[in-house]
């Protein structure tokens, strides 16, 4: 059926790994061949596997967004040279480029994420520090503003320190030992991703200050599951990547076919699911939570 | 000239003797089979012109590098050394021509680098520290053992070198120019330290363009020229002459100072201070004036501040006070190249350290500092820097395979002939020599001693630094002797040598 | 001794010489043969035009690492430095407002490029002074320089991205992604750039004064200085010239992307390094080139390209990457392992 | 010349001499003195360990890195080697199954411990063996190892992180936590284990041969090697320690978080680069010593836990920290700038 190229960020972080290795599959039991690539983050590396893919002549690309901006180029080299391009996981700044934007409703997801810590925290109220992620991505900016517009409702709550961690796990591990030096009196952490808040809870633990503490993480990740398990995690917001995932290849699919995505429109937002101590144990497979 | 003119001695004396030894370095012929026998407790002493073989000769005896073809016989037995240390090992320690010590670590540790003194917690420093006091009162020098090697000077570095040899206890020593830094005082310990290792049956090989320095301690002289042995005879049957005329085939004579008709100041250099690192000043207040087509030398012992008043004048270092004048301009303010540019070049001391790009060429290094010369609008011309090397290389007689050779692979003193070619391709009105005769040989110095007369006569200024006598009075218009950062006495070409050691505050040996 | 590793002599190019001396060429032939027996889509023309193309940004700062390297220094502030300028020329493609006058600025193209240079050149010329005049190594003070430039290029533009560079008609500011996407007879404009470049480069180094005096303050910067070579001026320019190639890879980056975002080139140092080095330069300084340097590029590039062609798992790119890199500089090694004496 | 900056003499400590060496002490102050002012929470003793645990990192890897430059080498995988090892860590507390023999192994934590630093010290000695008898430049050894170890990192994990290191009291390989988790009188045991191996390096540095012979190799090769050191033993041995005590901070880190991932330690090299030669290290080998690189450690990790106790933003960190690190090495270059003749 020909070669679909599948381009994610960084295979390191679970969430993209998943988001690659379910879209593979999909492709692969649709009959076509799949490559799955990675461009860490970096406009240029992406822009250089995007003519990979025209070199290989593709039929279609399954491409996770670099960046908000700086990804149109890249884009628009690939619709330029005929292949369908559909997104996940993260928009571009521009419509009308690719055939489909397939990602989650980050911003319904960190309304729901904050909802479940306000009321994790009980009516007290307290201090509370927040993780955010890489600020080259979009969504590490729309979650923020997604618990703002939340957590503004709630005067009781002061946020007393915000630091950058990258999305990564060590990271958030540091920050949250320097907050927690700068802050002793904070009941509650919320991040921008489940790594940072595995990191943060690890700082915790070692201070020993998990004990009446809310962590509120994002994305669905199996080590998050477990945290949310074992309690130490209150809740995490299930990023349905697993879905979007594989319907971006069946979008593709039908765009090969029939020239049309199927969908109603290019923007197609897929809401996020709150899993914690109830659910948590209706996850079947990573970031899937099961009936 | 390849007859021995005596046969060998009893051979029950010898030690170590290599047997038809070749070493080729591509079709570089170093040595063509040379025989040469080292004899128990006396000084074999190996003289030849600049690339002849004789550290090559030296490195084979010692294990550094391995010869071509040939064998070493040790007692007797025939032998083969993987490495120095195997070597070392068997007895046989060797002082390098070019140093070979860590400059990051102190007199004591590298003394014992390689060989440490292990005591109950490691390694036994005080006992190390207490061998390096007693070889340096051996050798009668005023070295601290726990000073860093790089804050000492290239002669008191030289002295390091020898004591590590000396604290080895070897049977064989070979010394490759071992005072080639050194002034006649401290030859004198070491000829002394010399005499005392034969007593006690160690075997010494002793290599130097001191020719008569050299006569003082031979007890076997043995002749190399284009890597093989041309004449060999003991100690009883040579002299001067017979040296000079084995190793280069014809007798030179340096000669005396070419006339010089009084021209105009060339360099004026007025009141100058000069301070070290601490603020102490090693040239202080001194003054002089060289003509043009005049020749002085600087006489001095190590420390005297020469190389220090030799490139403040270059450029190199900075002056705290006084004044350097270049035909009537004060040029105290002006780079290095801008100095060069304007005729003023210097010669340093150290052509490891300040002479010489071992990553470049033969020819790259004698064009480097004359590439205006050669550049046309935007781009160098190959064809004029092709024949100034060219020109250069026949001029101050280089053996070299050719422009093009890497520096490393000169012997060292061809290296040093390329260090001088270099300044003079320059064309300089004024030219400074910091103990430029360091380490070639005589008929390169005779041909120095010319091109400097030569220039003298065009009207070049010269002056030259340097720590043996008899070259101030085979050059000299004028003498001046340097102490303690002053001119302590200034002679005319007429005055004898005692006069000259005795301003320089040295104790005149016997 | 070959001509590759010490200052290049004066006879110009010749093909035998390349094949014996630069056994980077035979890494790259090595990596194109293979690839192009597992891939059909390899060994085309448009492949390698794309490539090269790809090849041009790590090249252009290749050859600009190459001169620090030449000087015995390295410089680590190239791939900020890079992002520094794309955000620079992605601000004035925007307009730079006058918030006193009331007025908006467009400069044309042509004026961007030239600030954009200057802006690179000046912060490559910060680490010249550094390091010339301060004596902070090399390492450190462009390891500095490289948080710096980094931490002002995410605060220019709050960490966000400048997209849509291409300019508007009515303002005359449009030709910036020329650069990027247009051909001359079919070759990219930014492999054009990396051919000037390093011809350009290769001739300063061979034939003129400069040139020399690089190869020999990066040699012995002691004998240098007595020779009479400026050597902290050399220090500076080449830190300069570094900084501003940088400043060209920024350009032809933003305009390949048509966006320029303050976290581009992140870790390109090292692959500007790598190149280098597998093309036989030695890092303690006065021996290299720029033909080798070429190679080492289009090696790294080839060869990250054919891992991405044939679909191998970016986990095997990152091994393999890393084998190669070794291999080919073990393959120099042993070539000159024997060579001449040390100082 | 100090001793801070040669091989160090055998006078022991002397705060005198520390005040007036190491310049990077003055600037540990300053930072101290500035964040205290600051921030009210800075300057407590409860800071000062968390602070000091988070320079454990760190500090283990500079420790093994001064090594390296003291050898006149350099360590680029040390970053990568605590990821790998991390990861191993990581599968050996998951148990390793032996498919033929049908039971999976659950090593106690000892041996855990044990064969990570094994695996650690075998990639270190993999740069030595590359750099002592195959002649590949550090600079490009390094890198290629930091390559491939960090994908072998990867393949191992198939780019996931284990979770939950905790082990099991019924498997008996419980306490894997105790190395990030516990204190011992109130101090971290990270601390602790970087207090030994500093004493550690600082004795074998000052005390022993192998100390000698490491200034000596660092100082001149071939000088060393004439004079009977085993240049490439040491060569060896500096890299081996390295990764080793890379292994050791990847334990540590893996502890702290008790979890293990192949992308942890990113860019560290750098970091423990930048805290040598802030403590007074010559790049060029043969001069260093513990106590600065320790000082340097607490520079780079006071400081930027400072800016994020103050809550500066992340870009302004990135510009303070890319600053300090120049101004720190910039006061000691102003120190000895005019120092001794060089080789
Ligand atoms: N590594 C090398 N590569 C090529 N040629 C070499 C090498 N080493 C020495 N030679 C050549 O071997 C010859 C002998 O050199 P050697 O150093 O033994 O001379 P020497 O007698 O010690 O001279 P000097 O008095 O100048 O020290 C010279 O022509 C030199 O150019
Ligand atoms: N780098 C240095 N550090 C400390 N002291 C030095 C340094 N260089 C020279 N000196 C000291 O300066 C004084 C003058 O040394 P200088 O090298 O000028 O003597 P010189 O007359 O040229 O003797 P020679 O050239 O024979 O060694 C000596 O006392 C020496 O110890
Ligand atoms: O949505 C994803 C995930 O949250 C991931 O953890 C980090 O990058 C974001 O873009
Ligand atoms: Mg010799
Ligand atoms: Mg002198």
């Amino acid at each position: 059926e020909g070669l679909m190229t599948i381009i994610v960020n960084d295979p390191a972080n679970p969430y993209w790994f998943t988001e690659g290795e379910v879209a593979k599959a999909t492709a692969e039991e649709m009959g076509y061949t799949a490559n799955v690539a990675a461009h860490r983050g970096d406009t240029n590396t992406e822009s250089t596997l995007i003519d990979t893919a025209i070199t290989n002549q593709s039929v279609a690309i399954i491409l996770d967004p670099a960046n908000a901006d700086g990804s149109v180029g890249a884009v628009q080299k690939a619709v330029d040279a005929g292949i369908p391009v559909i997104l996940v996981n993260a928009e571009i700044n521009q419509e009308g480029l690719a055939k489909a934007q397939l990602v989650s409703n980050n911003a319904q997801g960190a309304a729901l994420g904050a909802q479940a810590w306000v009321e994790a925290m009980g009516t007290e109220g307290g201090k509370f520090v927040e993780l955010f992620g890489a600020p080259s991505d979009n969504n590490a900016q729309t979650r923020s503003n997604g618990f703002e517009t939340v957590l503004s409702q709630y005067p009781e709550f002061e946020k007393v320190g915000q630091e950058v961690a990258n999305w990564d796990r060590t990271q958030g591990y540091q920050k949250m030992q320097s907050l927690l030096q700068a802050n002793p009196d904070v009941t509650g952490v919320i991040s921008g991703n489940d790594e940072m808040a595995l990191g943060a809870i690890a700082a915790l633990k070692e201070a020993g200050r998990l004990d009446g503490m809310v962590v509120g993480g994002f994305d669905g990740s199996p080590d998050a599951v477990e945290a949310v398990k074992a309690g130490e995690m209150a809740y995490t917001v299930l990023q349905p990547v697993a879905v979007f995932a594989a319907e971006a290849v069946r979008q593709a699919d039908n765009v090969i076919k029939t020239g049309e995505t199927g969908a109603d429109a290019e923007k197609q937002l897929f809401d996020c699911v709150l899993v914690n101590a109830e659910n948590v144990d209706r996850m079947t497979a990573p970031f899937v939570l099961g009936e | 000239m390849t007859r021995r003119t005596h046969d060998m001695p009893d051979a029950r004396t010898v030690v170590l003797a290599a047997r038809n030894v070749a070493k080729s370095y591509g079709n570089v012929h170093a040595l063509k089979g040379v025989n040469f026998d080292i004899h128990r407790g006396q000084v074999t002493t190996l003289f030849g012109e600049n690339g002849a073989g004789k550290s090559t000769l030296m490195k084979i005896l010692s294990g550094v590098i391995q010869p071509t073809t040939g064998q070493i016989i040790l007692d007797g037995q025939p032998v083969g050394f993987a490495d120095a240390n195997e070597a070392r090992d068997r007895g046989i320690s060797i002082i390098h021509q070019e140093l070979s010590l860590a400059p990051n670590l102190s007199v004591r540790d590298n003394i014992f680098m390689g060989r440490e003194l292990r005591g109950p917690l490691g390694v036994d420093f005080a006992e190390e520290e207490r061998q390096t006091r007693r070889l340096m009162e051996e050798l009668e020098e005023d070295i601290d053992p726990l000073i860093p090697v790089e804050e000492l000077r290239l002669g008191q570095q030289q002295i390091v070198e020898i004591a590590r040899a000396l604290s080895v206890d070897s049977r064989i020593l070979i010394m490759d120019e071992p005072t080639s830094a050194l002034s006649a005082s401290e030859v004198e310990v070491l000829f002394k330290v010399i005499r005392d290792l034969t007593a006690k049956g160690v075997s010494i090989v002793y290599i130097s363009h001191h020719l008569e320095e050299a006569l003082t301690i031979t007890d076997h002289a043995v002749v190399l020229r284009d890597g093989t042995m041309t004449a060999y005879a003991p100690r009883a049957d040579i002299d001067l002459d017979w040296i000079v005329r084995n190793m280069v085939g014809e007798n030179y004579d340096l000669g005396s100072p070419p006339d010089s008709d009084k021209r105009a100041v060339a360099l004026s250099i007025r009141n100058l201070s000069v301070p070290d690192a601490t603020g102490k000043d090693l040239v202080q207040g001194l003054s002089l004036d060289v003509r043009a087509g005049e020749i002085v030398c600087i006489y001095g012992l190590m420390g005297a501040g020469r190389t220090e008043l030799l490139e403040t004048c270059a450029g190199r270092l900075r002056a705290t006070g006084g004044e350097i004048v270049l035909d009537g301009h004060e040029i105290s303010h002006l780079s290095i190249g801008d100095r060069i540019a304007r005729g003023l070049a210097l010669v340093p001391e150290d052509r490891q350290r300040d002479g010489l790009v071992q990553s470049m060429s033969v020819g790259q290094n004698l064009s480097l500092a004359s590439i205006g010369t050669f550049t046309r609008g935007l781009f160098t011309s190959p064809r004029d820097e092709r024949k100034l090397v060219e020109d250069t290389i026949r001029k101050v007689t280089v053996k070299t395979s050719g422009g093009g050779a890497p520096i490393g692979s000169l012997s060292g003193g061809n290296q040093q002939k390329v260090v001088i070619g270099k300044m003079l391709a320059t064309n300089p009105r004024v030219i400074l020599l910091d103990e430029p005769s360091r380490g070639i040989d005589i008929g390169a110095k005779a041909e120095v001693f010319r091109l400097l007369a030569e220039g003298a006569r065009q009207g070049l200024a010269v002056i030259y630094s340097t720590s043996e006598v008899g070259e101030c009075l085979s050059i000299a218009h004028r003498i001046v002797v340097m102490h303690k950062g002053r001119i302590s006495a200034e002679f005319d070409s007429a005055v004898t040598k005692e006069k000259i050691m005795a301003a320089s505050g040295e104790s005149v040996a016997a | 001794m070959s001509a590759t590793t010490t200052a290049p002599r004066q006879n110009g190019f010749s093909l035998g010489r390349l094949l014996l001396e630069g056994r980077a060429f035979f890494a790259l032939i090595a990596i194109i043969a293979v690839f192009s027996v597992l891939s059909p889509n390899y060994f085309t023309l448009s492949n390698f035009l794309i490539m090269a193309s790809q090849v041009a940004i790590y090249g252009i700062l290749s050859v600009g690492m190459l001169l620090v390297i030449l000087n015995g220094g390295i410089d680590l502030s190239v791939g900020s430095i890079l992002a520094l300028c794309g955000v620079c020329a992605g601000a004035m493609m925007q307009g730079i407002e006058l918030p006193w006058a009331g007025v908006i600025l467009y400069p044309p193209v042509w004026a961007v490029v030239v600030l954009t240079v200057a802006v690179g050149a000046l912060v490559g010329a910060l680490n010249g002074v550094l390091v010339a005049f301060f004596k902070v190594p090399p390492f450190v003070a462009t390891l500095g320089v490289m948080y710096v430039a980094r931490g002002v290029a995410l605060l220019m533009t709050n960490g966000l991205t400048y997209n849509n560079l291409r300019g508007q008609e009515a303002l005359g500011n449009t030709g910036f992604n020329w650069l990027g996407f247009n051909r001359i007879g079919g070759v990219p404009i930014s492999v054009i750039v990396l051919a000037v470049v390093a011809i350009l480069t290769g001739l300063m180094l061979s034939r003129s004064a400069f040139g020399r005096w690089l190869y020999a303050s990066g040699g012995n910067e002691r004998a240098a200085e007595l020779s009479g070579v400026p050597v902290r001026r050399v220090k500076i320019t080449v830190y300069t010239i570094s900084g501003a190639l940088a400043a060209v890879a920024g350009l032809v980056l933003a305009s390949q992307l048509t966006s320029a975002g303050p976290t581009a080139g992140t870790t390109y140092e090292l692959t500007a390094i790598a190149a280098v080095v597998i093309g036989g330069a030695a890092l303690t300084g006065g021996r290299g080139g720029v033909r080798g340097t070429m190679l080492g590029a289009f090696v790294i590039g080839f060869l990250s390209a054919g891992l991405v062609i044939i679909g191998v798992s970016s986990y095997w790119q990152t091994v393999f990457t890393g084998a190669v890199i070794v291999l080919a500089v073990l393959m120099n090694s042993i070539q000159y392992g024997r060579g001449g004496r040390k100082s």
